[in-house]
């Protein structure tokens, strides 16, 4: 199933490798890097990269979501946070549990990596749609904008709300936790 | 040369981002560096549901032309997942300000006023 | 007698602590006699009923049937409350309320003028309330329910003074020992009720007491399911009826008020557990292995607890320790008479309400005059101040009323023809040579050493010269003595009242009416059982080996003061003879009771007792702290530690389900 | 007719936002809480009129992640009940909130509203969305007080909570990931067709199934991610501490059996293996929680390690669910009974803590000496708040904990039976410690522990429930087995 027929290009194959080193080693560099502006700076790099991603999952929405929310709003939040507390002199040091934790991840990562190869995803990939469906599925990933805003509006508008609950709640939590008595 | 994409690639990636993430958030003494940490693994949420969404939707979900657009349900589980971790990164942000005005600090080993 | 009355006979008492808890106490407290009136009304009304059902069960075929009342029914669970009333049922409402009446007449005088007069009542209505709902429960839940609460209250009254630390820690080790054989009740339902799939398609239901019956005299459950079932009730037992090892509780719950320890733990909460084990006989019938265990544990209580009570002085714990052994005497009496009747081969109901008169009609004297002493030694405490018997003495003279009651009770705690004591020892042990010669002769060993111990509780608290009492204040009331006085009517009626009873209650068997009330056995005339006993060499045994106890005690202890010392100074000749008596009473005293058994064996029980048994207990308990505080350590207040706990957590359990499962 | 059956929800969004601007202009908390139990019984009529009007059949909206059925309402109710609770007894707390009262009852609401959608929607993004809002508000809550223990107390909850939701997320990422679907009953379809027998092709179903435990664990406190627990609750206001252990850890258990009945009750293997999965957690759960109770010198933080072996208690009717038949509700019901009894008892407890603390300025234990003396109803009611959490009669908690006990005896889980009783017993060391030091201590002061008017309310009210429940179980009985009737697509 390969709605776009990109997959199997080598130059998407190039461009995604070149993307998924680029996000771990940035993903990598927030937690090991000394500077914590710097570090803010490769999560803004590693965000940038999901973007990629996500456009190379035909998710165009959503790389925009990501490159204005997470690049652009929540970094700059993050930023400030670092440069207001002031604690940018201290580094990045870690606890004590690091080597416990190291280890930790590396099962995660290690586990993960078997689940993901041990379950037979092809065997749900490739059941046999019909060429009308396959046409459907080339259609809806040709262009997704639309389709998630009205979805977002019809079937998931329920979230949709409660996420807007969730962000007044948000507000209201924040504005109480960092007023001045 | 290299292997064609297939969705384990996505989700090998996802992984190895959710790993460093849960060791960043485990690890590191700066509550804003967790803070950020978690934002990895947020990101490494999305970006296998992403996946999911590209390449097993499809098998399961679009058999009939009417309901097409559910093949993009795991795009706007990562919309929600985006929205509601802006908002707890917001909050968390928030908290860290608060403990910065208080104690003058945001290492997270030395918030240990309550144990045992 | 309908149902409603019967509901009546545990709905008063209750009433009675509603009124007092909800409207007395927190409006009226100034008038808090009232709450001793009420009390008392509430319990005389409910033993008037109790009556009333013991005469209506009378000749009564088996249980009075009350259709229970659905309580919870929800899909397959289904509970009802109801009333199995019989004999067992009638004889246990009779001694609760009976003797709970003359607690509360007794406890007008003993209480007044204590601060918590009002709370105090409070609790011993809801005590009786709660025993007499346990007596009365159809259903094993709602039995188990009552059973708590009596335990609930028991903690509550041991710790009635709470000023006293004592009283706090006995109070907690009461409510924590007896909770580790509940435990063992609980598993013991859980299991009845894992097995109700197996009696379901009979219409049966595993927590209904009848059903129960019928379920094992139809062989639904099997021996093995009836074995466990057996030790798990009999856990519950030996923590209520504090037998080995689970009795440490008993002789500490004295710090308790005394008539709280005569009426919970010498008449009614502690007798529960042989209740217990009588109501549920049927599984015991059908599963000899619990019976054999019962009657080797009642019959090592006895002897076990008896060495205790001879070297104990403080009188409240002496008689506690009586308590304790006459409790294993009843669970010896059950279990060797269970054996008995299953030798016999075929199980019935009737058969078994046979063995469980012998058990009970001892729970049924011991009652009246194990209460009666406890009120009595409370009689002496309140002139005296001290429950020190090195401090009494000479009580005789200035107590006369509580000298004759507890003299008479200590006569039928001995078993001294003709008195209620005699008849129910005396068919525990005849059964017993008759099924199995160790036990009984542990039994008539502890027949020697209960006439001894209260003997020499006789002798020291009312012989000889008063030592002083109490060099401090008073135990419970400040009200300063500067003689021993005896002790108001209000206390002394209701103790001429059990005096009579544990003399008379006896009688009832004397014709084996007592046996046939219960179910089995066949009358003859008064007469010819009254005096007809003595025929039997048995009887004559057991009371030259209780008589030799009497002895002993009043050469070691009644002898030596009155005669040595006053009668020395006249007569010099023959002083030197008492002296002489005296020096080998001594020497006697010295060497063979100090040195060899008050130093060697029964210190060594003592030693056995707080070191191993309490410790086990104890340390049970210290190790679960340790435990506690060893992982508490891992909350060290770092919030990545626990967030790396949810990581390996995740991490193990993918482990096992993936690679494991 | 889709917003017509969110009414209770909207209702209560609606006097959240009023109250926030009736703040800005009414500084009186008596109004404010006032007008806060005026939403929460709206919102509460309107559920009961559903109820009503429903009488057991339910109804499917907003395309399928949605329900109004008998399950949801119950809790819904319950939820409200609790929070009308937490308002009567928040209003004495309150003036130590200061200027941000009307926020408090804002965000009490709004939580509120985020567990009352966790218990009724069927669909895993909307899940996602509804606990969140709940998580946030209650992080939120937790620091109100701005001190350096709350403040702590509220990083650590988010934090943790957090790495929690991104385990959770990742767990529903590999569900969908494995059957395409995100609906409970749309899932449930999708494993019967993909993996109908346990023939070892689906690790990621598997490995979502474990992070979905771990990330729902994480709510109801069960070892081992429960170790915010005894941190959190000491740090957070004591009503909100009452809250979080009562509601919160409720709200996990209705999603918890919502999603795990609806979307992985067949096939039989699946079931079984997070009908164990949670078997073993109840186990270590109940163990942990009370062991370590007791050495504890706070009360707040005894109690929520007690709140640990709770869940653990509860976990043993979860890990019926699984093992039983799906058509035994004893499982199910015993869970619903067991939580509206614990939520009475807990909140009871700390209603009273509420009011020693106003007065001693101290949660140790020890400052509960003589506690009967100067407030002789309260302790009272402490007291028997203590004793259905031993879990004896005549208390909610005996009937509570026998219900389940003979749901798991007769489901085959004799074992953990076996264990909870040892623990029970364990436990009622603990609990009475503080009877104990309460009626056996001598008083430290003569003072008298005055409680305002609301405050009395809400306890006596938790008690009665308490007692009515413990005496006549029948009724509540019977709304549970209704409730229990999980809709399944």
């Amino acid at each position: 199933m390969t709605p776009t027929g990109l997959e199997v290009s080598p130059f998407f194959t190039l461009v995604w490798w070149v993307t998924a080193i680029g996000i771990v080693v940035a993903a990598w560099s927030v937690v090991f890097l000394r500077d914590v502006l710097k570090a803010a700076l490769a999560l803004i790099g590693s965000f940038l990269g999901v973007a990629g991603m996500f456009v190379m999952l035909n998710a165009e929405f959503l790389a925009a979501i990501q490159v204005l929310l997470y690049a652009g709003a929540i970094s700059i939040l993050i930023i400030f946070a670092v440069l207001l507390t002031r604690d940018v002199f201290r580094g990045n040091p870690s606890n004590r549990f690091e080597r416990l934790a190291f280890f930790l991840a590396g099962a995660l990562m290690f586990f993960l990596t078997f689940v993901i190869i041990a379950t037979p995803w092809g065997q749900l990939k490739d059941a046999q749609l019909s060429p009308e469906a396959q046409a459907g599925v080339a259609q809806v990933f040709s262009n997704t904008t639309p389709i998630i805003g009205q979805l977002l509006v019809q079937e998931y508008v329920l979230p949709f709300e409660v996420a807007s609950v969730l962000l007044l709640a948000a507000i209201l939590g924040a504005i109480v936790l960092v007023r001045e008595e | 040369m290299l292997a064609p994409i297939g969705l384990e690639h996505f989700l090998v990636l996802s992984g190895a981002l959710f790993s460093i993430g849960l060791y960043g958030a485990l690890a590191k003494k700066n509550a804003v560096v967790v803070l950020m940490s978690i934002e990895l693994m947020f990101n490494a949420v999305n970006v296998a549901v992403v996946a999911f969404s590209r390449y097993i939707a499809p098998a399961t979900t679009a058999q009939l032309p009417d309901t097409a657009r559910f093949l993009l349900t795991g795009q706007v589980f990562a919309v929600f997942v985006i929205t509601v971790a802006a908002a707890e990164v917001a909050l968390g942000l928030a908290l860290v300000l608060a403990i910065y005005r208080l104690r003058a600090t945001v290492h997270v080993t030395e918030m240990n006023l309550m144990k045992q | 007698m309908s149902e409603a009355a019967a509901w009546l006979v545990l709905f008063l008492p209750l009433a009675s602590f509603l009124i007092i808890s909800l409207v007395i106490r927190p409006f009226f407290n100034r008038y808090s006699q009232w709450a001793g009136y009420l009390t008392i009304l509430a319990i005389g009304g409910a033993l008037v009923l109790s009556l009333m059902a013991l005469k209506a069960t009378t000749g009564h075929e088996g249980p009075i049937g009350w259709d229970p009342h659905s309580w919870i029914t929800v899909g397959s669970f289904n509970l009802r409350l109801g009333i199995y009333m019989n004999s067992l049922t009638a004889i246990m409402l009779v001694v609760v309320s009976g003797v709970s009446l003359m607690v509360q007449v007794y406890s007008q005088g003993y209480m007044k003028g204590d601060p918590g007069y009002a709370r105090y009542f409070a609790f011993m209505s809801l005590f009786t309330a709660s025993m007499l709902g346990l007596v009365l429960a159809s259903n094993v839940v709602m039995l188990y329910a009552f059973w708590e609460l009596v335990g609930l209250c028991s903690y509550l009254l041991i710790g009635f003074w709470y000023h006293r630390p004592a009283a706090a820690a006995a109070a907690k080790k009461a409510f924590i020992v007896t909770r580790l054989g509940d435990f063992g009740f609980l598993l013991a339902i859980l299991y009845l009720f894992f097995h109700q799939g197996a009696i379901a398609g009979q219409g049966l239901n595993s927590l209904e007491i009848p059903d129960i019956y019928r379920a094992v005299q139809t062989g639904l459950l099997g021996t093995a399911v009836l074995t466990w079932l057996g030790l798990g009730i009999f856990a519950g037992a030996v923590g209520k009826s504090a037998q080995f090892p689970l009795h440490v509780w008993l002789p500490d719950a004295m710090e308790g008020p005394t008539p709280v320890s005569a009426l919970i733990h010498a008449a009614t909460m502690v007798a529960a557990g042989v209740f217990l084990v009588a109501r549920f006989f049927p599984i015991f019938e059908a599963a000899p292995a619990t019976l054999r265990l019962v009657a080797v544990i009642g019959g090592a209580t006895a002897v076990f607890a008896a060495t205790m009570g001879m070297v104990m002085n403080d009188i409240k714990r002496v008689v506690a320790y009586s308590t304790i052994s006459q409790l294993g005497y009843m669970m010896l009496g059950l279990g060797v008479a269970g054996l008995a009747v299953a030798r016999e081969g075929h199980v019935t109901a009737e058969v078994a309400r046979a063995a469980v008169a012998i058990g009970i009609f001892h729970l049924f004297n011991h009652a009246f005059f194990k209460a009666l002493l406890f009120l009595g030694s409370g009689s002496v405490n309140h002139a005296t101040g001290t429950v020190d018997m090195r401090l009494m003495g000479g009580l005789r003279k200035v107590m006369p009323w509580t000298y004759i009651t507890f003299v008479i009770a200590g006569l039928s705690l001995a078993g001294v023809w003709p008195l209620a004591g005699f008849w129910s020892k005396d068919e525990i042990l005849a059964v017993a040579l008759k099924e199995q010669p160790v036990l009984f002769a542990l039994a008539l060993l502890t027949v020697f050493m209960t006439a001894f111990y209260i003997f020499r509780v006789v002798f020291l608290t009312f012989c000889g010269e008063y030592r002083g009492g109490a060099p401090g204040e008073h135990g419970h009331d400040a009200h300063a003595h500067g003689k021993p006085h005896e002790s108001p009517p209000v206390m002394v009626v209701p103790m001429v009242i059990l005096s009579v009873l544990a003399v008379i209650s006896g009688f009832w068997n004397v014709n084996g009416a007592f046996s046939v009330f219960m179910g089995e056995g066949q009358t003859k005339g008064f007469f010819e059982g009254f005096f007809g006993i003595l025929a039997h060499p048995l009887p004559w045994i057991a009371m030259i080996v209780a008589g030799l106890g009497i002895f002993l005690a009043y050469l070691m202890y009644g002898s030596k003061r009155i005669s040595a010392e006053r009668m020395g100074e006249r007569f010099k000749p023959i002083y030197t003879l008492f002296y002489r008596k005296y020096y080998f009473d001594e020497l006697y005293e010295n060497l063979f009771v100090r040195r060899s058994l008050v130093n060697g064996l029964f210190a060594g029980f003592q030693k056995f007792d707080t070191n191993v048994v309490d410790g086990a207990v104890n340390g049970l308990a210290n190790v679960t702290v340790a435990t506690g505080k060893g992982v508490r350590r891992w909350q060290t207040g770092q919030l990545q530690l626990y967030g790396l706990f949810m990581g390996i957590g995740i991490v193990v359990i993918v482990l096992v389900l993936l690679f494991a499962g | 007719m889709d917003f017509l059956a969110l009414t209770p929800e909207w209702s209560l969004a609606a006097f959240a936002i009023a109250v926030i601007l009736l703040s800005l202009f009414v500084r009186d908390r008596l109004v404010l809480a006032l007008f806060s139990l005026a939403g929460v019984i709206v919102s509460a009529a309107v559920a009961i009129g559903f109820a009503t009007w429903l009488s057991g059949s339910a109804m499917v909206v907003f395309g399928n992640m949605l329900v109004v059925d008998s399950f949801a309402l119950f809790f819904k109710l319950l939820f409200l009940g609790i929070a009308a609770l937490l308002i009567l007894a928040s209003l004495d707390y309150a003036p130590k909130f200061a200027e941000s009262q009307g926020e408090y009852f804002a965000l009490v609401l709004l939580s509120t509203l985020g567990m009352m959608l966790m218990a009724a929607t069927t669909e895993l993004i909307a899940i996602y969305v509804a606990l969140e809002l709940t998580s946030i508000s209650l992080y939120v809550l937790v620091g109100f007080l701005k001190e350096p223990k709350a403040s702590e107390a509220a990083l650590k909850y988010l934090l943790l909570g957090a790495v929690a939701s991104a385990v959770l997320l990742f767990g529903m990422a590999m569900v969908f990931g494995f059957t395409g679907q995100t609906k409970l009953g749309d899932i449930v379809l999708a494993i019967l067709r993909l993996a109908p027998d346990n023939s070892g092709a689906s690790p990621a179903l598997i490995f979502g199934v474990v992070l979905l435990v771990a990330g729902f664990g994480f709510k109801i406190a069960s070892v081992p991610f429960q170790m915010w627990v005894p941190d959190v609750y000491e740090g957070a206001p004591t009503p909100v501490t009452g809250y979080l252990s009562v509601a919160s850890k409720a709200a996990g258990f209705a999603v918890v059996l919502r999603v795990f009945y609806s979307a992985f009750i067949v096939p039989d293997w699946v079931a079984v293996d997070w009908g164990m999965l949670f078997a073993v957690l109840a186990a270590i759960s109940m163990t942990v929680g009370n062991v370590v109770a007791l050495p504890q010198t706070n009360i707040k933080r005894m109690l929520g390690y007690s709140s640990i072996a709770q869940a653990g208690y509860l976990m043993v009717g979860v890990a019926t669910v699984g093992l039983a038949p799906a058509t035994d509700i004893v499982g199910r019901s015993s869970i619903l009974f067991f939580l509206a009894g614990y939520a009475l008892a807990n909140l009871g407890a700390f209603i009273a803590i509420i009011a020693v603390s106003n007065q001693t300025n101290s949660d140790l234990i020890a400052d509960y000496s003589g506690m009967g003396k100067r407030a002789p109803l309260l302790s009272l009611a402490l007291t028997l708040s203590l004793v259905s959490l031993i879990g004896m009669p005549p208390a909610a908690g005996f009937i509570g904990k026998f219900y389940i006990f003979s749901g798991a005896v007769q489901h085959g889980l004799l074992w953990l039976v076996i264990i909870a009783v040892i623990n029970s017993v364990v436990s009622a060391y603990y609990y009475m410690r503080v009877v104990k030091v309460m009626w056996f201590g001598e008083p430290a002061s003569a003072e008298k522990v005055p409680s305002s008017a609301a405050l009395k309310l809400a306890l006596t009210l938790t008690t009665l429930g308490v007692l009515f429940i413990g005496i006549v179980p029948g009724y509540l009985m019977r709304l549970a087995q209704a409730a229990s009737n999980i809709f399944v697509f």
